[in-house]
C-alpha cells in the first residue's frame, strides 16, 4: 500500500504542531520564562494562517491532499472551504491569545505559560486538521486532539483567583470533559458502526452499504459532534464550562472548537448529504431546537457570558441548518455563516472581556453580568460601539449588514429546497435572536443604573465628570450619579491594554469592511 | 460468510454495560469506567466488523483495526486528562460525586 | 392650454442636466454622510448645538430629495457585483412603481427631519380636576432646544429614510430585504429613546422590532425560495419571468409566506396589533416616518415581489387577502370610533386605509392595481400630515387623550386645526383630496375583479369597504367634533411653529393637487401597472 | 260628465313663442384657442379657485375674502350665462372635457362633461343664487372672523353643485355629491361653538355619508356593468337590454343614497337640525344645492330610472311620505326657519317624486323645472328670515309675529316668496307645481303603473296642505301691531342708507319701521333679495320657455280643484288662527303634538337607538377583541417565550449525570426518528 505524503499541504496543521513541540523544548532548556512561550505561540498560530493560505487561493472544486492512497483518496483533503475554515480557527486563536496575554503571561509558580501555550497550539491544530478529515481515523484523532487540550484550557485558571472561584473553573472542566468523553465513545462507536455499513474507514461512500447501519452510524457520529457544535440536546455542558472558564477560554471554545466542529459536521454532510435524507433530518431537528432552545434560554440570562452561551447554542442552530438541505452550496453556506459567527462572537468577547477588565477582575460575576454594561455608550462609547456592531452581527440586522448576510446565506438552502417548516421555524428565531441581543443592546445604549460606580472614563469622552460635584440634572435621562460621593475605592483605575483595542479595532473594521462588500462569501 | 453473532451480542452488552455506569453512578471514577466499557464496545465491533468484511473488501480489510488502535490510544489519553482533572476536583472539593450541582446558576443569576 | 403647459414642463426638465448614476449617489450619500458625522458628533466631544445638527441633517435630506428627485427624471440605473457567492448585484434604479414612492419618501424625509424634536417629559398622572385644566399649566415649548441626543435622534431619522430609498430604489430582492431591515434599528432608537416615556416605550419598540422582523424574515424565505427556483435575484428577471416554470403549488406557498411577511408590515388585519402601540409611543417625527414610508414598504413590496412573481400564488391567496384587507377596514374603522388617543386613532385609521390599499391589490385588475398604488401615496401623504398634527398636539397637550377637555383648535390654534380638518377630510376619502380615488378605485376593482377572482365574494367585500368609507366620516367627524370645535378656550397652547406650519402647507398642498389631478401619480404608474397585470 | 268644457290644452300652448334665433351669433367659445375651453369648465373652475385663493390669500381680512368670494361668484354667473348661449347657437347639448381621461386600466375614466338645457337652466340658477348668498352673507356675517373660511366654503359648494350639474361620469357626481356633503359640514357647523351646531353638522355629515354608501355603490355598479364612468356610456349601456337584476339593485342603491341627501324619509331628520347653521347657508343648501342634488343627479339617470320599476316605486314610496309628512310638519313647528326647513323636505320630496312618477314619455323636466323655482322662492324666503331674525333677534314664530307688519321692506318679499312656496299663480310655483301635476297624471293614466298613482295622489293632497302652512306662516308674520299705527307718523327725516357694500352696516337693535329695516342691511345684500323676489316672478317666464321639451297635457279640471283646495285650506287655517294672539293656527295643536314634531317625532332617537348604538357597541366589542384576543397572542408570545426561557433554564442539567442522560437520549430519539422515518 502506497501512501503519498504530501506534507505541504499539512502545514496548517503542522505548524502549530511544531510550535507546541518548541514550546516544550524551550520551556525545558529554560524553565520560568513566560513570554517568550506567548510569542511563540503567535508565531505558530500565524504560520500556520500563513500555511493556508495557499488552500485559499486555490480555485474552486480543487482540493489539496496529503497522505493520498493509491486509489487517490486522500486522508486528508483541503479544499478552499475546509481552508477558510483552518484560517477561521488559527485567527480566532490568535485572537483568544491576544485577549488572554495578561491573563496566561502573568507571573505563576506553576510555570503556566509554556503549558497554556503547548495546549492552545495543540487544540488549534486539532481544529485546523478536523474539516481536512478524509477518514475516519484522522476525524476521531483531530477531533480529540482539538478537545482534549481544550479541556485542559479550561481547568488551567488563573493561579491569582480565589480558591473557590478555581474549583468552580474545575467543575467546569469535569463537566466539559465528561460530555467530551461520552460523545467520544458516541463516535468510536459511529465509526464502528459506519466501517460495519460500509466496510470501509474512508470518508467516502462506496456503492454498497447497509442503509440501516449507515443510518445509526451518521446519527452516532452527528450527536457527537452535537457536542461539539453544543447543539441542543448535547448542549448541557456549555453554560456550566463557559462560565466557570477564564473568559477568554470560553472565547476560544465559543470559536476555535466550533470552527472544528463544523469542519467534522461539514466533512461528514459532505460524506452523507446526496444520499441520505435521513440523516437530513436529524441535522434539521437539531438545529431547529437548537435555534429555539438557545434563544428562550437565551432570552431570561442577566449574565453576559451566560447570554453568549446560549447564544452559541442558538447559533450553532443557524450553523447546522443548511446542512439540513440537499443543496449543493448548503456546505459553503455553513462555513460563511460560521465565519460571520465567529467574527461577531470574538468581538462581542472581547469586549466583554475588557469591561470585565475594568470591573475588577475576580473572575466572572460582577463584572460579566448584563449590570455591568448599563449605559456603556455614554461612558465608553469606543467599546460601546463595536459591541453594538458584534451584537447586531449576531442579531443579523443592518448597519452590521454582514450578519444580515449571513443569515440570508444560512436560510437560502433551506428555502430553496422547500423546507417550509425549517424555514419558518428559522424565521421565527431571527426575531428571538434579535429580542436577545436587543436586550443587551438596550442596556448598552440605555442609561446606567443609578447608584452603579462611575468607572473612569476612557477615550476622548469628556472624562472630568467623575470627581465633578454632582451635575445638575438637566434633563439627562442618562445621569450617571456618582454613588454617595465616595470615590468607591477603586485604586487602581481600569485600563484596557493597547492589545485589546488593538484586537478590537480589527475586528470592527472586519465587520465594517464586509458589512459594506461581504466578499467572499459562499 | 457466518455471522460472528457472539461478538456482536458482546458488544451489545458491553455498550449497554458502559451506559448504565455512565447514567447510575455517581462517582466520577465509575463513570469513567462507563465510558471505557462504551469505547471497549466500539473497539470490539471495529475488530469484528474488520474480521468480517475481510473477504469481501481486502483494500478496507485493516480499516477497522486501524481504527481501533486509534480508539484506544485516545481512550489513553482520555483517561489520563480524566483522572488528573478528577484529582482536581477531589482536591478542590473533597468529592468526586458527579451528582453534585456543577452549575454556579443561583450566583449568576442573583 | 394642457398642451402648452406640457410643452413648458418639458422644457423646464430638459434645463436639469443628467448627472446619470451619480443621481443615485446625491440620493443616498448625504443621508449616509450626514448620519455617519452625526453620530460621530454625538458621541465625543462636546454635543453640537441644535442648530448646527438640524442645519446638517436638513441639510442632507434636501439633497438626498433633489437626488431622488433627478434620479425619478432620469432614471438611471446602477448595477454592481455585490455580494458574489449569492449573485446579489448592486442594482439601484427607479420605475413607475417606485418613483411616486421614492418621492413620498424623500418629501416626508425632509419633513421629519426638519421637525423639532421635543424633550420628553416625565410622565405625571394628572389628578383629577374639577375646574377642568389648570389654566396655569406652563404653556409647551415647541421649536428647537438643545436637546440630550438630538444628533443621534438626526442620525436615526436620516438613516430611517436612506433604509427606505434603498428599498425602493432596488432591483434585486436581497437588496430590497437589506434595505427593509435597515430602518429597524434606528427606528427601534428612535421609538425607545426617544418616544414618550409614559407609555413604555421600551416594550413598544421592541415590539416594533420584533414583529417587523418576523415579518420581513419570513418575506425573506419566500425570496430565497423565489430566488433559488428563478436562478436569480434579479427582480427584473422575476417580473420578466412571471412565475412561468413554477408550479402552482409552489406559488401558493411562496405567495403564502411572502404575503405572511410583508402583510405583517403593511400591517394587514389580524397582524396588525402592534401599529397602534407604537405609534402612540414614537416621537412625532419617526410616527411620520413609520406611517408615511415603512408601511408602504409592506404594500409596495405586494406589488413588487408578489403580483408579478408568482402570479398563480398570489391569485389562489387574493380572496383570503382582500377580505382581510376588508376586515381590516371595517375593524380599525370601529376601533376609531371609540378610541381615545389621537394619535393611537389616526394608527388605526391607517390600518383602514392600507385595507384599501391591499383590497385594490388583491383584485388583481389594472384598476385596482392602480388605486393601491394611488392609496399607498396618498396615505403616505394624509398620514404624514395627519402625525405631524397629533404628534404637536400631544406634545402640547402632554398626551394624546382628546376625549378629556381641551381648547378647541378652531379658536385657539386655527393652523393646527386647519390642518387636522384636512387630513381628516382627506382621510374619510373626501373627493378632491387624495384619499378618494385610491378609496373608489379600491370599492370599484373589488365589484369588477378580474377573471378568475371569486365574483360573489369581491362584490361583498365591495359593500363593506363602501360601509367602511362611511365609518370614516363617523370617526372623522367625530374628532373633529370632540378636538376641532368647541367653545374652550383653556388651556391655552401656542399655534404651529413656523416648521411645522411649512411641513403641514407642503403636505396640504399635495394632499390637494394629487387629490384634484390624480393622473399626476396614475400616469405615472400606469405603464408598470399594465405591465404587471397583463404579464 | 262635466258641465264645463274645459279647453283642452298642452304644456305647449302656455308656453312662450319661441325665442328669435341667434345663430347669427358666432360663438366664439367653439372656434376660438383651447385656452378658452368651454363655459362648463369654467363653471366649475372659477368657484374652486376662488374658493383656494380666499383661502390662501385673505389671511385675516374679511373684507379680501369677499372681494374674492363676490368676484368668483360674479364670473361664475357670467359663465352660466355664456353656457346658455353657447347651448342656444349648439342645439341643446354640449360636451367637454376635465381633468380626465383617467389611465385606470380596465375602467374608461373619460370625466367628462356635458350640459343640456334644463341643467343649464339650473346652473344659471345655481349660479344666480350662489352669488346672492355670497353677497348676503357678507353682509350676515360682517364681524365674523370666521367669514373668510365661511365664504371659501360657499364657493367650494357652489362649485360641487355645478360638477354635479353638468357632470357626464358618475366619478365627477360622486365628486360633487360628496364634496356637497362636506362642505354642508362645514357650514352648518360654522358658528362651531355652538354645540347644537356642532352636533347638528355632525349628523348632517354622518346622516348623508351613511346614505351615501348607497349611492357609491350604485355608481359602482353601474360603471362596473358599463365599464365606463361616462353618463352616458352608462346609459346607453344599460338601456340597450331589459332591466336586469343588476340595474335594479344599483338604481335603488343610488335612490338611496338620494334619499339621504334630499333629506327624504327616512334620513330627513338632520335637514330641519341644519338650521343651526347661518341662514346664508340655509339658503344655500335649501335653496339651491345640496339637497337638489339628488333631484339633478337623478335627471341625469332619468332613462334607466324611468326603465326600472322596483327603484320607481321605492322613490315614489318615499317621496311622497316625506312630501305629505313634511308639509305637516312644517305646520307644526313653532319656529319659522325650521318650518322652512321642513317645508324644504316637502318640496324636495315633490321634485323626487315626480322623477318617480314621470315616464320616458313625459321626461324629467317637471322636476328640474320645480328645482328652478323652488330655488328662487327658497332663497328669497331664508334670507328674508335671517333679515328678520337679525331685526328681531331670533326666528321664533313668537318672536317673528307681526315681522312683515313692522318692517315692511320685508313684507313683500315673505309675501311673494310664500304665495311661490304655496303655488299661486302667476308666480313660479304655480307653474312648475302645475307642470308636476301633469306630468303625474299624464303618467298615471298611461304607462306610468303604480308609482305615478302613488306619487299623483300624494302630490294632489299635499297642495292644501303646502298652501295651510304658508298661510300660518303669513297670518303670523302679518299679524297688525300697535305700534304698527305709530309707524305712519315715526320717522320722516331721510335715513342714511348704505350704499357702499364693503362700509360696516350699524347695528340695528330697535329699529322699527322700513327705514330703520333697510339701514340694518346692506344695500347689496338688500338688491340680492329684491333680485331674487323678482324672480319668484319673473322665473315664471323662465318656466314658460320652450326649451323645456315636455309633452304633458294639462289637466284643467285638476288644476282648478288643486287651485279650490289650496283655498280652502288657507281659509280653514284663517279660521283656526281667529281668537288666537300670534295668530298662528298651529297653537290649536295639542301641545304634546307640536312638541314632537319640533323634535322630529323622534327620529334622532330613532337613529340613536338603531344605528349609533348598536354600531359604538359593535366597536366596544371590537376593541375589546382585538386587545384581549387578538393583541394577546402577541403579548403571549412575549410573555410565553420568557415563561419558555426560564422553564429551559430551569431544566437545563445542572449535574453531570442527567446532562449525560440528555446526550443519549438525544442520540436514542435521533437514531428512532431516522429508523421510523426511513
Amino acid at each position: 500500500m502506497t501512501l503519498d505524503l504530501n506534507l505541504l499541504a499539512t502545514l496548517p496543521v503542522l505548524v502549530p504542531l511544531l510550535a507546541a513541540v518548541v514550546v516544550l523544548v524551550v520551556d525545558a532548556a529554560v524553565p520560568g520564562r513566560r513570554q517568550p512561550h506567548l510569542w511563540l505561540t503567535a508565531a505558530g498560530l500565524l504560520g500556520g494562517a500563513l500555511a493556508v493560505l495557499p488552500g485559499l487561493a486555490q480555485p474552486a472544486g480543487d482540493a489539496r491532499g496529503a497522505f493520498c492512497l493509491a486509489t487517490g483518496q486522500c486522508l486528508y483533503t483541503a479544499d478552499r472551504l475546509t481552508s477558510v475554515l483552518q484560517l477561521t480557527a488559527l485567527a480566532a486563536a490568535g485572537v483568544v491569545l491576544a485577549l488572554a496575554w495578561g491573563d496566561w503571561g502573568g507571573p505563576s509558580r506553576t510555570g503556566r505559560a509554556p503549558v497554556v501555550a503547548a495546549l492552545v497550539l495543540g487544540a488549534t491544530a486539532g481544529a485546523a486538521a478536523v474539516p481536512a478529515a478524509g477518514d475516519l481515523g484522522t476525524l476521531l484523532v483531530a477531533l480529540e486532539l482539538a478537545t482534549l487540550p481544550a479541556v485542559g484550557l479550561v481547568a488551567l485558571a488563573d493561579p491569582r483567583w480565589p480558591a473557590e472561584r478555581r474549583a468552580r473553573s474545575t467543575e467546569g472542566a469535569v463537566a466539559l470533559l465528561m460530555t467530551s468523553l461520552v460523545s467520544f465513545g458516541l463516535v468510536a462507536l459511529g465509526a464502528a458502526l459506519w466501517v460495519a455499513a460500509t466496510g470501509t474507514a474512508l470518508l467516502s461512500l462506496p456503492t454498497t452499504r447497509d442503509p440501516v447501519l449507515l443510518l445509526l452510524a451518521s446519527v452516532f457520529i452527528l450527536a457527537g459532534l452535537g457536542f461539539k457544535l453544543s447543539a441542543v440536546p448535547f448542549h448541557a455542558w456549555t453554560p456550566v464550562t463557559y462560565t466557570t472558564a477564564p473568559l477568554p477560554v470560553t472565547t476560544y471554545l465559543a470559536t476555535v472548537s466550533k470552527a472544528a466542529a463544523l469542519g467534522a459536521a461539514v466533512v461528514l454532510v459532505r460524506a452523507l448529504g446526496e444520499v441520505d435524507e435521513t440523516a437530513l433530518l436529524a441535522v434539521a431537528l437539531m438545529a431547529a431546537l437548537s435555534m429555539t432552545v438557545g434563544n428562550l434560554v437565551a432570552l431570561v440570562q442577566v449574565d453576559t457570558v451566560r447570554l453568549l452561551a446560549w447564544s452559541t447554542v442558538a447559533q450553532a442552530g443557524w450553523v447546522l441548518l443548511p446542512l439540513a438541505s440537499l443543496s449543493s452550496r448548503a456546505v459553503h453556506a455553513a462555513g460563511s455563516y460560521l465565519v460571520v459567527y465567529v467574527l461577531g462572537t470574538l468581538l462581542a468577547f472581547a469586549v466583554v472581556v475588557a469591561v470585565a477588565e475594568t470591573r475588577g477582575h475576580d473572575g466572572g460575576g460582577a463584572g460579566t453580568s448584563l449590570d455591568a454594561h448599563a449605559g456603556l455608550l455614554r461612558r465608553r462609547p469606543l467599546l460601546a460601539l463595536p459591541l453594538g456592531l458584534a451584537l447586531l452581527t449576531l442579531a443579523g440586522l443592518p448597519p452590521a449588514v454582514v450578519g444580515l448576510v449571513a443569515k440570508v446565506v444560512a436560510l437560502r438552502p433551506v428555502a430553496g429546497d422547500g423546507t417550509w417548516w425549517l424555514a419558518v421555524v428559522a424565521a421565527l428565531n431571527v426575531a428571538l435572536g434579535i429580542a436577545v441581543y436587543v436586550r443587551w443592546l438596550a442596556r448598552v445604549l440605555g442609561p446606567a443604573p443609578v447608584g452603579a460606580p462611575e468607572p473612569v472614563r476612557v477615550g476622548a469622552a469628556g472624562g472630568g465628570a467623575a470627581g465633578a460635584p454632582a451635575r445638575s440634572g438637566a434633563g439627562t435621562d442618562d445621569e450617571v450619579r456618582p454613588a454617595g460621593g465616595e470615590p468607591q475605592g477603586e485604586a487602581a483605575p481600569p485600563h484596557t491594554p493597547a492589545r485589546v483595542w488593538v484586537v478590537v479595532a480589527v475586528l470592527t473594521l472586519l465587520v465594517v469592511v464586509w458589512s459594506i462588500s461581504p466578499v467572499g462569501i459562499v | 460468510m457466518i455471522r460472528p453473532a457472539l461478538p456482536y451480542l458482546l458488544v451489545a452488552v458491553l455498550a449497554g454495560l458502559g451506559v448504565y455506569g455512565i447514567l447510575a453512578r455517581r462517582h466520577a471514577v465509575l463513570v469513567l469506567i462507563g465510558v471505557e466499557l462504551l469505547l471497549g464496545a466500539a473497539g470490539l465491533l471495529l475488530v469484528t466488523v474488520g474480521q468480517t468484511t475481510t473477504a469481501t473488501d481486502p483494500a478496507a480489510a485493516t480499516s477497522g483495526q486501524v481504527l481501533t488502535l486509534f480508539v484506544i490510544t485516545i481512550a489513553a489519553a482520555e483517561v489520563v486528562l480524566a483522572l488528573a482533572l478528577i484529582l482536581a476536583l477531589f482536591r478542590a472539593r473533597g468529592h468526586v460525586d458527579l451528582h453534585a450541582d456543577l452549575d454556579p446558576r443561583e450566583e449568576a443569576a442573583r | 392650454m394642457t398642451d402648452s403647459l406640457r410643452t413648458a414642463v418639458r422644457q423646464a426638465v430638459d434645463l436639469v442636466p443628467d448627472l446619470g448614476t451619480w443621481w443615485l449617489a446625491l440620493a443616498l450619500a448625504p443621508l449616509l454622510l450626514a448620519a455617519v458625522t452625526l453620530l460621530a458628533a454625538g458621541r465625543w466631544g462636546e454635543e453640537p448645538g441644535y442648530r448646527s445638527v438640524r442645519t446638517v441633517s436638513v441639510g442632507a435630506a434636501i439633497l438626498s430629495a433633489v437626488g431622488v428627485a433627478g434620479t425619478s427624471l432620469h432614471r438611471p440605473r446602477l448595477e454592481l457585483p455585490w455580494i458574489d457567492g449569492l449573485g446579489v448585484w448592486l442594482r439601484l434604479g427607479a420605475d413607475g412603481l417606485s418613483i411616486p414612492l421614492l418621492l413620498l419618501t424623500a418629501l416626508v424625509g425632509v419633513v421629519a427631519v426638519s421637525l423639532h424634536l421635543h424633550v420628553p417629559q416625565p410622565h405625571r398622572p394628572e389628578a383629577p380636576d374639577e375646574e377642568g385644566i389648570a389654566t396655569t399649566s406652563p404653556i409647551p415649548v415647541v421649536r428647537g432646544t438643545d436637546v440630550p441626543g438630538l444628533a443621534t435622534y438626526h442620525a436615526c431619522l436620516l438613516l430611517v429614510v436612506l433604509g427606505a430609498l434603498v428599498a425602493f430604489l432596488a432591483g434585486d430582492a436581497i437588496l430590497f430585504f437589506v434595505g427593509l431591515e435597515l430602518v429597524l434599528v434606528p427606528m427601534w432608537v428612535l421609538v425607545a429613546r426617544y418616544g414618550d416615556p409614559g407609555a413604555r416605550r421600551e416594550g413598544a419598540a421592541l415590539r416594533f422590532l420584533l414583529v417587523t422582523v418576523v415579518g420581513s424574515t419570513l418575506m425573506l424565505v419566500g425570496l430565497l425560495g423565489v430566488a433559488t427556483l428563478v436562478g436569480t435575484s434579479d427582480l427584473s428577471v422575476w417580473a420578466a419571468q412571471g412565475g412561468a416554470g413554477l408550479e402552482p403549488r409552489t406559488q401558493v406557498v411562496l405567495a403564502a409566506i411572502l404575503l405572511l411577511g410583508l402583510g405583517i408590515k403593511v400591517p394587514v388585519f389580524p397582524l396588525h396589533t402592534w401599529l397602534p402601540w407604537v405609534h402612540s409611543t414614537a416621537p412625532t417625527a419617526a410616527s411620520v416616518l413609520l406611517a408615511a414610508v415603512l408601511l408602504k414598504l409592506g404594500t409596495y413590496g405586494m406589488v413588487r415581489l408578489v403580483v408579478p412573481v408568482v402570479p398563480d400564488g398570489f391569485s389562489a391567496l387574493a380572496p383570503v387577502l382582500g377580505g382581510l384587507g376588508t376586515v381590516g377596514i371595517i375593524w380599525a374603522s370601529l376601533a376609531c370610533l371609540v378610541e381615545e388617543d389621537l394619535k393611537r386613532l389616526v394608527a388605526w385609521s391607517s390600518v383602514a386605509h392600507l385595507g384599501f390599499v391591499v383590497l385594490g391589490l388583491s383584485t388583481g385588475t389594472q384598476t385596482g392595481l392602480q388605486a393601491a398604488l394611488f392609496g399607498n401615496v396618498a396615505h403616505g401623504l394624509i398620514s404624514a400630515l395627519l402625525f405631524v398634527v397629533v404628534g404637536g398636539l400631544k406634545h402640547r397637550w402632554g398626551d394624546a387623550r382628546f376625549t378629556v377637555a381641551r381648547a378647541a383648535l378652531r379658536e385657539t390654534t386655527p393652523h393646527l386645526g386647519a390642518a387636522l380638518v384636512l387630513g381628516m377630510a382627506a382621510s374619510m376619502g373626501l373627493p378632491g383630496l387624495a384619499g378618494f380615488w385610491a378609496e373608489i378605485g379600491a370599492i370599484y376593482s373589488a365589484w369588477a375583479p378580474a377573471d378568475d377572482r371569486p365574483d360573489g365574494w369581491f362584490r361583498l367585500f365591495a359593500a363593506l369597504a363602501a360601509v367602511g368609507g362611511a365609518l370614516a366620516v363617523a370617526y372623522s367627524a367625530r374628532v373633529l367634533h370632540e378636538v376641532w370645535s368647541g367653545d374652550r378656550l383653556e388651556p391655552r397652547v401656542p399655534d404651529a411653529v413656523r416648521t411645522e406650519r411649512y411641513a403641514l402647507r407642503t403636505l396640504g398642498a399635495l394632499v390637494l393637487a394629487v387629490g384634484v389631478l390624480p393622473m399626476l401619480l396614475l400616469a405615472v404608474t400606469a405603464p408598470v401597472t399594465e405591465l404587471v397585470v397583463g404579464r | 260628465m262635466s258641465v264645463v268644457d274645459w279647453p283642452d290644452l298642452t304644456w305647449s300652448d302656455l308656453q312662450l313663442p319661441s325665442l328669435p334665433a341667434l345663430p347669427q351669433i358666432s360663438i366664439p367659445g367653439l372656434s376660438v384657442p383651447d385656452f378658452w375651453g368651454a363655459p362648463m369648465q369654467w363653471l366649475v373652475l372659477v368657484p374652486a379657485l376662488a374658493a383656494l385663493a380666499g383661502i390662501t390669500l385673505s389671511g385675516r381680512s374679511n373684507r379680501l375674502a369677499a372681494w374674492i368670494a363676490v368676484g368668483g361668484g360674479i364670473v361664475t354667473w357670467l359663465a352660466s350665462l355664456w353656457q346658455l348661449r353657447v347651448l342656444l347657437a349648439v342645439d341643446g347639448h354640449h360636451a367637454s372635457g376635465s381633468v380626465g381621461p383617467l389611465p385606470l386600466g380596465e375602467l374608461d375614466v373619460p370625466l367628462g362633461l356635458a350640459v343640456t338645457w334644463p341643467l343649464a337652466l339650473v346652473a344659471a340658477t345655481v349660479a344666480t343664487v350662489a352669488l346672492v348668498v355670497q353677497v348676503y352673507s357678507r353682509w350676515y356675517l360682517w364681524y365674523d372672523p370666521k367669514y373668510p373660511a365661511f365664504a371659501a366654503t360657499v364657493s367650494v359648494f357652489t362649485a360641487a353643485m355645478l360638477l354635479t350639474v353638468v357632470a357626464d361620469d358618475v366619478i365627477l357626481l360622486v365628486v360633487g355629491w360628496e364634496v356637497m356633503g362636506w362642505c354642508s359640514y362645514l357650514l352648518i357647523g360654522h358658528h362651531s361653538t355652538k354645540t347644537a351646531a356642532r352636533r347638528a353638522a355632525l349628523k348632517a355629515l354622518v346622516v348623508t355619508r351613511t346614505a351615501d354608501v348607497g349611492f357609491v355603490l350604485g355608481m359602482v355598479m353601474l360603471a362596473a356593468g358599463a365599464r365606463t364612468t361616462s353618463v352616458s356610456g352608462i346609459v346607453e349601456h344599460w338601456a340597450a337590454e331589459a332591466p336586469t337584476r343588476g340595474l335594479v339593485l344599483a338604481l335603488v342603491l343610488v335612490v338611496v343614497g338620494v334619499a339621504g341627501k334630499s333629506a327624504t324619509f327616512p334620513f330627513q331628520d338632520w335637514l330641519p337640525d341644519a338650521m343651526e347653521g347661518p341662514t346664508p347657508a340655509s339658503a344655500l343648501i335649501h335653496a339651491a344645492t345640496m339637497v337638489a342634488a339628488g333631484t339633478v343627479v337623478l335627471v341625469h339617470l332619468f332613462d334607466l330610472l324611468a326603465v326600472t320599476g322596483p327603484a320607481r316605486v321605492l322613490l315614489a314610496l318615499l317621496a311622497s311620505v316625506t312630501l305629505l309628512g313634511g308639509a305637516v310638519m312644517a305646520f307644526a313647528q313653532a319656529d319659522l326657519k325650521r318650518l322652512l326647513a321642513w317645508s324644504t323636505v316637502s318640496q324636495v320630496a315633490l321634485m323626487l317624486a315626480v322623477l318617480a312618477a314621470a315616464t320616458p314619455h313625459t321626461g324629467p323636466d317637471a322636476a328640474a323645472e320645480h328645482l328652478v323655482a323652488h330655488a328662487w322662492f327658497k332663497a328669497l324666503l331664508f334670507l328674508a328670515t335671517g333679515w328678520l331674525a337679525v331685526l328681531v333677534g331670533g326666528t321664533a314664530m313668537t318672536t317673528v309675529a307681526s315681522g312683515a307688519r313692522r318692517y315692511r321692506v320685508l313684507r313683500r318679499r315673505f309675501a311673494w316668496g310664500l304665495l311661490a312656496l304655496a303655488g299661486v299663480p302667476p308666480f313660479v310655483g304655480f307653474f312648475s307645481k302645475e307642470l308636476i301635476l301633469g306630468t303625474a297624471e299624464s303618467a298615471a293614466t298611461g304607462s306610468g303603473g303604480l308609482a305615478s298613482v302613488v306619487v299623483l295622489s300624494a302630490v294632489g293632497a299635499s297642495a292644501p296642505l303646502t298652501a295651510a302652512y304658508c298661510m300660518r306662516a303669513w297670518l303670523v308674520l302679518d299679524r297688525p301691531t300697535q305700534i304698527e299705527q305709530h309707524a305712519v307718523t315715526y320717522q320722516q327725516e331721510p335715513v342714511e342708507r348704505i350704499d357702499d357694500f364693503f362700509d360696516e352696516p350699524q347695528v340695528v337693535h330697535e329699529a322699527e319701521g322700513l327705514e330703520r329695516a333697510e339701514s340694518a342691511i346692506s344695500s347689496s345684500a338688500r338688491s340680492g333679495t329684491t333680485l331674487l323676489a323678482a324672480m319668484t316672478l319673473l322665473g315664471s317666464l323662465v318656466a314658460l320657455l320652450p326649451v323645456w321639451r315636455v309633452d304633458v297635457h294639462l289637466n284643467l279640471q285638476l288644476l282648478v280643484a288643486t287651485l279650490l283646495l289650496m283655498v280652502v285650506a288657507a281659509l280653514a287655517v284663517r279660521l283656526a288662527a281667529r281668537g288666537v294672539r300670534t295668530r298662528d293656527a298651529a297653537a290649536r295643536i295639542p301641545a304634546r303634538a307640536s312638541l314632537a314634531a319640533e323634535r322630529g317625532l323622534g327620529a334622532d332617537y330613532a337613529y340613536r337607538l338603531l344605528v349609533a348604538t348598536p354600531v359604538v357597541a359593535l366597536a366596544r366589542a371590537v376593541t375589546w377583541f382585538d386587545r384581549e384576543v387578538l393583541d394577546a397572542w402577541v403579548r403571549g408570545a412575549g410573555a410565553g417565550s420568557r415563561l419558555l426561557g426560564q422553564a429551559g433554564e430551569l431544566l437545563t442539567p445542572r449535574r453531570a449525570t442527567p446532562a449525560l442522560a440528555l446526550v443519549l437520549g438525544g442520540v436514542l430519539v435521533l437514531a428512532a426518528l431516522g429508523v421510523v422515518s426511513r
